[in-house]
């Protein structure tokens, strides 16, 4: 029977979740503070709800008031909840705790903290079964295995004996997940159950929630910040903004006709895999969320959009349908809609103000030889001879030419930052060479003279850690005009407030202190001070990846802008592809502390790619359900730098193995060999290129063009 | 095609203490014939139906009005429920057919399906009747012919053999024992893309097959 | 786990060794003659340099500290050519040294008007003294000989050279002998349990001490039976319900309770419970040998004073561990699987919780100990606390270094069983 | 220049509202401050000088001439209080002070620079914490002699490696932070990076730290006193006046309650104050 037949409807079903109303508020030293109002959706029999926001927009309120779970000091103020049928405001504890963990599970953020350190794994997952089905522990236990085995975990019976911090980040979070499906629950919450695990992991775990869904037909209510992720495990989408949900609707018609400014917005600021800084633009949402206690009057949004009349100001909108099952809360939502095309179209156009990619070669100022960076760690027995050693980079080379950006790609652990410390003089070289516009920076930064130091910076990842909280902002960017003697003294303060306003903030950021400023002001004062002695190279360290994604793009579009004023040339580290293919011309892909794939950012993103890289690209999740992305996914975790694999560092991982005769033995014996695709684009691979050219485009995603 | 693939998965549930009132406007509501009652961890303690909460007159016969009142208000769910070694289910593994024989044998239009006493899921016998109108492919356009054939090992082949000789497809393809003649057999073919024509031509060279009905359907 | 633990015992060892020599330093090169200390203002400087070699004063630094820690009897029996042997003399707490002459006499020399005596023990306890004349000639002629005094020293005897005139002692320790010509003090040292004599006593410290031990032991071990229970039931009370009446009670009261000086909630006890009630003795006096159980209503107040001090202490540790944990992820975990909330508390909350206060309650029997001599000095308890006090303000320095290590090597022992307690409760380092 | 005084007056008067906001707190400061302002007018407020004998009045309980009664040399035990509190307010603070400076050079050297370093600092600070701290005191005080300043070096001694450990442990945390990477990139030197970058935001819990120390220095000098390892006589020592007392507690009950009372109201006020202060900055981050 290999035709395909329309199954027969079911009757009218009733969701297993529906939310009506729903408001929640805190009780604070301001007093009451709503955090959640008005909010209404429903989630059906194995249909997923992405919710999605930045943070601090009340998702995760939303989420624990689902199961009246707020804390001493949390209520739900009004509205309806509706479990299978029956509302869940007002039950009492006992018949909530009877729900929770069998008909209503929850999957939270980080799974080495959702788990009891000091328990086995097997005793927090059998107690599931034995709390709520009263089974015989050995019964429990034959349960568990069989679960771990159904979410793909690997020698289950052992995991259950262990501890969770023998585990990695990704069999956590599928432990977790096991947990949260013992029971059969009818709903499945889930709060970034992605969010803190590297992108490859990330994927394979997205591909395991899909298929789970499928098999136990659950609802999930599947919270995210990223657009990406949202579009791949959701059927239907809700965007929250300051505690509203201010546009809902199923997933394609939400990604393909936003129809609520901040919808919009959120899908403009951030990159897309494929778009570049030569021919697109970011567009930031200016301003911030506003904190749950200073909501505007009228619309929540109003005062950051860019299609606000003076009646957002005075009332707020209704939640009004567009199409079916497509609310919308904004006045102006028709216009916002056929705007909104033209506007996310509009992104990929050239703009009259991106500068033109400079290609003609330039001179080489960072050349980087064989460096390797190893530590070496405590031994694990009392009485060993070897210290075992840790390759955190192991032989690298590359060069940058003069103003052109760089960037480094590769997993958490994959010896990127640790590279990058070691140009900038933190970490010692115990191999190779470096050198910095013809001196030898292969020493410590204490060893290096004044001017050599000046001219390498560096902006760091987190905002909260990256400014000195016991300094005002002022005093901060004017240390390295001091201590470099960049400025003559009495201009130092001028020069600072030059500095400020070339990063679009006023002079009365000058006396402010850190914790005063935003998360994105934070790294614009970093940056700031990055560039305030005028380097010549800049090291960015994960500038963007702390930050939400509205304030991501005018970060990204302030850097862009030093790098045109300035002609700095950049280093740029990151583990998002979309952001690194939008901002470096270079792209270097790394792997346990090598260097796999080199070349200009176009070529790394097409074929022919390194295997690594081609797994890397097919897990970016992509902002848009009707992209299509290859799945390739590597098993296992990434091995550790203690004891790198022989051979071919990824030939444990390898998915493209086969491709070699005999199943790729050689990758095993022997390390592969560079191999040039162009004179600039490089492969680390025992697979001849011809065969790696013919790879397909993971990403067959083409540019929509609106015209 | 087993009865985990048919069962509607996360049925509506209620709790044994919930009153008979509620359970009348809950099943009312959410258009339920049929509600499971389980304890914790969804173990199954019985079964509610309309006529389950339909209450024996002649209990009510010797109370006045308010104390009928009174006693409807304190009547739960665990007085009036059908109890749960009572109540026939059905194992997920279980054959659907099977689940259809079982609910015809005890005439009851409704099968809690049970793991080990907890409640995963429940199949009625509307979701049979889906199962069967999914079987036969009802709803999708094509040519149906029912032959009559004996009831005689390999004369069901004849059929399909004749068909596929055709280069044709099968779309849905049933049998049953012909009504009122023992000893025969009817079968359903459904048949896509082609004339009822061609059908009835082809299918009637077949010896000892009768065309006993033919539609466009 | 067992590397962990391998490793905390080196640390230990360390700790202790390092402690060994500070006590040592501190307690001997303090400012001030020992000697003249002891003899007093109006000893002549004869009489302190004799008692200077009596006690080994007159040796370098280093030799007296290996001498004090491992004991130099192995050493000096070379002088005297027989195995020297410690005796304890019973009924007394006291103790004799002898040389060991290899048919298992006993040997002792006594320098008497006749000349140098010799004083022989036999195994089964009889005791003659004869005239020696086993002196031995040196390279300028003249007779000498290495023997054992009857206080514990092995001295170099000349012949001919009878005592020296010295004058009479005035204090403490009483003059025996002045007739040799070199004084080395034998002793076995405190690694092989032998502290030393006592100056103030004139006698062995061992005994009193390990009499003394015992009585501040049973104390503090009365004391923590007490507290532990008390103070780990509040501090989780409170913990749970962080912010709540109950908890803001506990914490006030243990706030004030920790607060209150030992010597001033001691004054307190006994101004309530022996002066104004009278119902209980506000002394703990106990004639020397007699166990602190004997009379336990002596320790009722004692008790209850280090309780008040420690209760609170560890109370807080406990809640601030609790309140910690309870608001951990893991914890929210454990809830929105629907355990019931004492399966939460004793399985999941309870475990971690202690972690840090255990830890925390056994580094803190420094306190204790510091609680005990306070407590002991309030109530006249005859513990250790009290004989290191009176030590300290006689600067009896055997009987303080002796102390001293014996409170040291209790602190780092209960911090090594807090490492244990740790590693057991705490499966990251069992399993790394 | 004006708007950044007003501005700090603002921010002086902000935090006395988050401590006044917690009445632990204010209670414990209330405390406090009496006890401060009764040292600072010692003359003025003792009717007697502190320590001149009455024969004729030994050993007496409250009478109008003596409101707190007298001690066994006559002395009036109310003006011994009121001198005494300056001795102990002087001395707490003082050697909390130095253990304040030693401890934080040592731990912020320990922390910074790890290794070899860290591990001989923290053996050393390991060993002098292994001594029961009372023993400490007993062998200090024992070796060089009761005085005022042995009595703040042994404090110090006892309380630099407590202090050392607290700033270590915030050091091992702050050197890990982004800016300290910044400043190191700058090249900075270590001076500058553990005195200018670390240090100020290690004041915080240093300070509280040093709050609860000071208490613990009057709780310590309180029990040296006790002991007869204090302050030498004829000085007015608290804890040295209840040693007295307690012998002659069955003639004279009260004259040891007051001494007492005096010093537990001081250290429970100290601690009140810090631990108020700690739970309003901890509640205020």
């Amino acid at each position: 029977m290999a035709t395909e037949r329309p199954g027969v409807g079911s009757p009218r079903e009733v969701p297993i979740l529906r939310v009506e109303n729903l408001a929640i508020s805190y009780e604070t030293r301001y007093g009451e503070v709503t955090a959640v109002r008005d909010v209404s959706f429903e989630i059906g029999r194995g249909e997923t709800l992405g919710i999605v926001g930045e943070s601090g927009c009340g998702k995760s309120t939303v989420a624990f008031g689902i199961v009246n779970f707020l804390g001493r000091n949390g209520r739900i103020v009004s509205g309806r909840i509706l479990f299978q049928g029956q509302d869940l405001v007002g039950r009492s504890e006992r018949e909530l705790r009877r729900l929770r963990g069998d008909r209503i599970a929850m999957v939270y953020q980080d799974p080495m903290q959702a788990l009891n350190p000091s328990l086995r794994i097997g005793d927090q997952m059998a107690e599931v079964l034995i709390v709520h089905r009263r089974m015989k522990k050995d019964e429990a236990e034959e349960r568990c295995i069989r679960m771990l085995e159904r979410v793909y975990m690997p020698d289950p019976a052992n995991v259950m004996r262990r501890y969770p911090h023998q585990l990695s980040g990704g069999q956590q979070q599928r432990v977790v997940i096991a947990m949260a499906l013992l029971n059969d629950p009818a709903l499945l919450i889930m709060d970034e159950p992605s969010t803190a695990l590297d992108v490859t992991v990330e994927a394979a775990v997205l591909d395991l929630i899909n298929d789970l869904q499928e098999e136990f037909d659950t609802a999930i209510m599947y919270i995210s910040h990223n657009l990406g992720v949202i579009a791949r495990v959701s059927d239907k989408v809700a965007v929250m903004y300051a505690g509203e949900v201010v546009e809902r609707a199923a997933a394609e018609e939400i990604f393909l006709h936003p129809s609520h400014p901040y919808t919009l917005g959120l899908m403009r600021c951030v990159p897309r895999l494929g778009m570049e800084k030569a021919s697109s633009y970011l567009h930031p949402i200016r301003g911030r969320v506003p904190p749950p206690n200073r909501l505007p009057p009228g619309c929540v949004f109003e005062p950051r959009c860019d299609f606000a009349r003076p009646e957002c100001a005075e009332r707020r909108p209704p939640l009004k349908r567009l199409t079916d099952g497509h609310w919308v809360r904004c006045f102006f939502a028709d216009e916002v809609a056929s705007k909104g095309q033209e506007a996310l179209a509009a992104r990929w156009r050239k703009e009259a103000t991106v500068h033109e990619p400079q290609r003609e070669p330039t001179e080489t100022i960072l050349t980087v030889q064989d460096a390797r960076v190893y530590y070496s760690v405590p031994a694990r027995r009392l009485f060993s001879r070897e210290k075992p050693v840790v390759k955190a980079v192991d032989g690298v080379s590359f060069h940058v030419p003069k103003q052109r950006t760089l960037g480094i790609v590769g997993e958490s652990g994959c010896g990127k930052s640790t590279l990058v410390r070691a140009i900038i003089g933190l970490e010692k070289l115990s191999g190779g060479g470096m050198e910095f516009m013809g001196f030898d920076i292969s020493v410590p930064v204490s060893k290096r003279d004044l001017d050599l130091i000046r001219n390498i910076q560096m902006v760091f990842q987190n905002p909260d850690a990256t400014l000195n909280p016991s300094f005002t902002v002022g005093f901060q960017i004017a240390r390295p005009l001091r201590r470099f003697r960049a400025v003559p003294k009495d201009r130092v303060k001028d020069e600072v407030i030059r500095l400020l306003n070339l990063m679009k903030l006023d002079a009365s950021y000058y006396d402010r202190l850190p914790r005063q400023l935003s998360g994105g002001e934070k790294q614009r004062v970093a940056i700031a001070r990055a560039i305030a002695a005028r380097p010549e190279l800049v090291l960015c360290d994960e500038p963007v990846s702390a930050l939400d994604v509205s304030v991501q793009a005018a970060v990204l579009n302030l850097l862009l802008e030093v790098q045109r004023e300035l002609g700095t040339t950049m280093l740029f580290i990151a583990h998002d592809l979309s952001v690194v293919r939008f901002f470096c011309d270079d792209i270097a892909v790394m792997y346990l502390g090598q260097i796999v794939e080199i070349g200009p950012a176009e070529a790394i993103y097409a074929p022919p790619y390194h295997p690594y890289t081609e797994a890397l690209l097919s897990a970016v999740p992509i902002p848009d359900p009707t992209a299509e992305q290859r799945q390739i996914r590597l098993s296992g975790s990434v091995p550790s730098a203690l004891n790198p694999p022989s051979g071919c560092r990824f030939h444990t991982r390898c998915p493209r193995r086969e491709w070699l005769p005999d199943g790729g033995r050689i990758c095993e014996v022997e390390p592969p060999p560079w191999q040039a695709d162009t004179e600039e684009h490089r492969i680390l691979c025992h697979i001849p290129l011809e065969q790696l050219r013919r790879m397909e485009a993971v990403v067959s995603e083409e540019v929509r063009d609106a015209g | 095609m087993l009865v985990r693939d048919y069962m509607t998965r996360h049925p509506l549930m209620a709790d044994p203490d919930m009153s008979v009132v509620e359970a009348r406007r809950f099943m009312g509501e959410n258009n339920l014939r049929h509600l499971p009652v389980v304890g914790e961890g969804k173990r199954l303690l019985g079964l509610v139906t309309r006529q389950t909460l339909l209450v024996d007159p002649g209990r009510l016969g010797s109370l006045n009005v308010w104390e009928i009142a009174d006693y409807l208000s304190r009547l739960t769910l665990k007085d009036v429920m059908v109890p749960a070694d009572e109540v026939i289910t059905v194992g997920p593994d279980v054959p659907v057919e099977e689940a259809a024989r079982t609910m015809v044998e005890h005439r009851v239009g409704c099968l809690p399906v049970v793991d080990e006493n907890i409640v995963i899921g429940i199949i009625t016998e509307v979701d049979l009747l889906a199962h069967l109108a999914e079987m036969m492919a009802a709803g999708v356009p094509a040519v149906r012919v029912t032959v009559r054939m004996p009831d005689v090992r390999g004369e069901l082949a004849k059929l399909v053999t004749a068909v596929s000789a055709q280069g044709w497809g099968i779309l849905a393809l049933g049998g049953a024992p012909a009504p009122r003649k023992p000893g025969y057999w009817d079968a359903v073919v459904k048949i896509r893309g082609i004339a009822q024509k061609e059908v009835v031509t082809a299918l009637s060279q077949v010896e000892g097959h009768e065309i006993v009905d033919v539609r466009e359907a | 786990m067992a590397r962990y633990i391998l490793r905390r015992l080196g640390f230990m060892l360390l700790t202790m060794f390092l402690v060994s020599i500070a006590v040592f330093l501190i307690s001997e090169v303090a400012p001030g003659d020992v000697a003249r200390h002891i003899l007093g203002q109006f000893a002549t400087p004869e009489q302190v340099e004799l008692l200077r070699d009596q006690m080994g004063l007159d040796e370098p630094l280093y030799v007296r500290y290996f001498d004090w820690l491992i004991g130099n009897d192995w050493r000096l029996r070379r002088l005297v050519g027989m195995p020297l042997k410690q005796v304890l003399i019973p009924g007394r707490a006291d103790a004799e040294w002898y040389a060991i002459a290899p048919d298992g006499t006993m040997l002792q020399w006594k320098m008497k008007q006749e000349g140098l005596v010799e004083i022989r023990v036999t195994p089964d306890g009889e005791r003659t003294e004869v005239l020696f004349d086993g002196w031995l000639v040196d390279e300028n002629g003249e007779e000498y000989f290495w023997g054992v005094d009857t206080a514990g020293h092995v001295v170099l005897w000349k012949k001919g050279e009878a005592g020296r005139e010295v004058g009479p002692a005035s204090a403490g320790r009483a003059m025996i002998e002045a007739s040799g010509v070199e004084y080395y003090p034998i002793r076995r040292g405190l690694l092989r349990g032998d502290p030393g004599i006592s100056f103030r006593t004139n006698r062995p410290v061992g005994p009193t001490l390990a009499r003394r031990l015992r009585n501040s032991l049973s104390l503090a071990g009365i004391a923590f039976v007490v507290i532990m229970p008390i103070a780990l039931v509040l501090g989780v009370l409170a913990g749970l319900r962080e912010g709540s009446p109950l908890d803001r009670t506990i914490s006030l009261f243990s706030l004030i309770t920790t607060s209150v000086p030992e010597f001033a909630s001691g004054v307190f006890l006994i101004l309530v419970f022996a002066f104004w009630l009278k119902v209980l003795p506000g002394a703990a006096v106990f004639p020397d040998d007699t166990a602190p159980l004997q009379n336990p209503k002596l320790l009722i107040l004692p008790v209850l004073t280090l309780t008040l001090v420690e209760v609170g202490y560890v109370a807080r540790m406990t809640r601030a561990s609790m309140a910690e944990v309870m608001n951990a992820p893991y914890i929210r975990t454990a809830f929105l699987k629907g355990l019931p909330y004492w399966r939460i508390v004793f399985k999941h909350a309870l475990r971690n919780a202690l972690i840090a206060p255990i830890t925390v309650i056994m580094l803190h029997v420094n306190w204790l100990v510091g609680g005990i001599v306070v407590v002991e000095s309030v109530f006249g308890y005859p513990g250790l606390g009290m004989y290191l006090l009176d030590s300290a303000l006689f600067k009896d320095i055997n009987a303080i270094e002796a102390g001293a290590m014996v409170m040291v090597a209790l602190a780092v022992g209960s911090q090594l069983v807090a490492d244990i307690i740790y590693t057991f409760l705490n499966p990251r380092i069992r399993y790394t | 220049m004006e708007t950044e005084k007003k501005s700090r007056l603002r921010k002086f008067w902000e935090s006395i509202s988050i401590v006044l906001r917690s009445p632990t707190a204010a209670v414990g400061l209330a405390i406090v401050l009496f006890w401060v302002f009764v040292a600072i007018f010692a003359p003025l407020l003792a009717p007697h000088d502190p320590l001149a004998q009455d024969a004729s009045a030994i050993n007496q309980g409250p009478s109008p001439t003596y409101p707190l009664g007298t001690d066994n040399l006559g002395r009036d035990i109310l003006s011994r209080l009121i001198y005494g509190s300056r001795v102990i307010l002087i001395l707490a603070p003082v050697s909390v002070l130095a253990s304040v400076i030693v401890g934080t050079v040592l731990g912020l050297v320990g922390g910074y620079f790890g290794g070899i370093v860290d591990e001989i600092v923290m053996r050393i600070l390991d060993a002098v914490m292994a001594f029961p701290t009372i023993l400490l005191y007993l062998i200090i005080i024992a070796a060089i002699g009761p005085s005022p300043l042995n009595v703040v070096l042994a404090i110090t001694f006892v309380g630099a490696p407590g202090i050392a450990r607290l700033v270590r442990g915030l050091t091992l945390d702050i050197r890990t932070r982004d800016y300290i990477r910044a400043a190191e990139a700058r090249g900075e030197s270590a001076l500058y990076i553990m005195f200018v970058e670390i240090l100020p935001n290690a004041r915080g819990p240093l300070i509280i730290d040093a709050l609860l120390r000071v208490g613990y220095a009057i709780f310590a000098i309180g029990t040296l006193g006790f002991l007869g390892l204090g302050l030498p006589p004829p000085t007015p020592d608290w804890g040295g006046m209840i040693s007295e007392a307690r012998k002659y507690i069955w003639t004279n009950p009260l004259g040891v309650l007051w001494p007492a009372l005096a010093i537990a109201s001081l250290v429970v006020g100290l601690n009140l104050f810090a631990d108020g202060l700690r739970e309003e900055t901890m509640r205020y981050q």
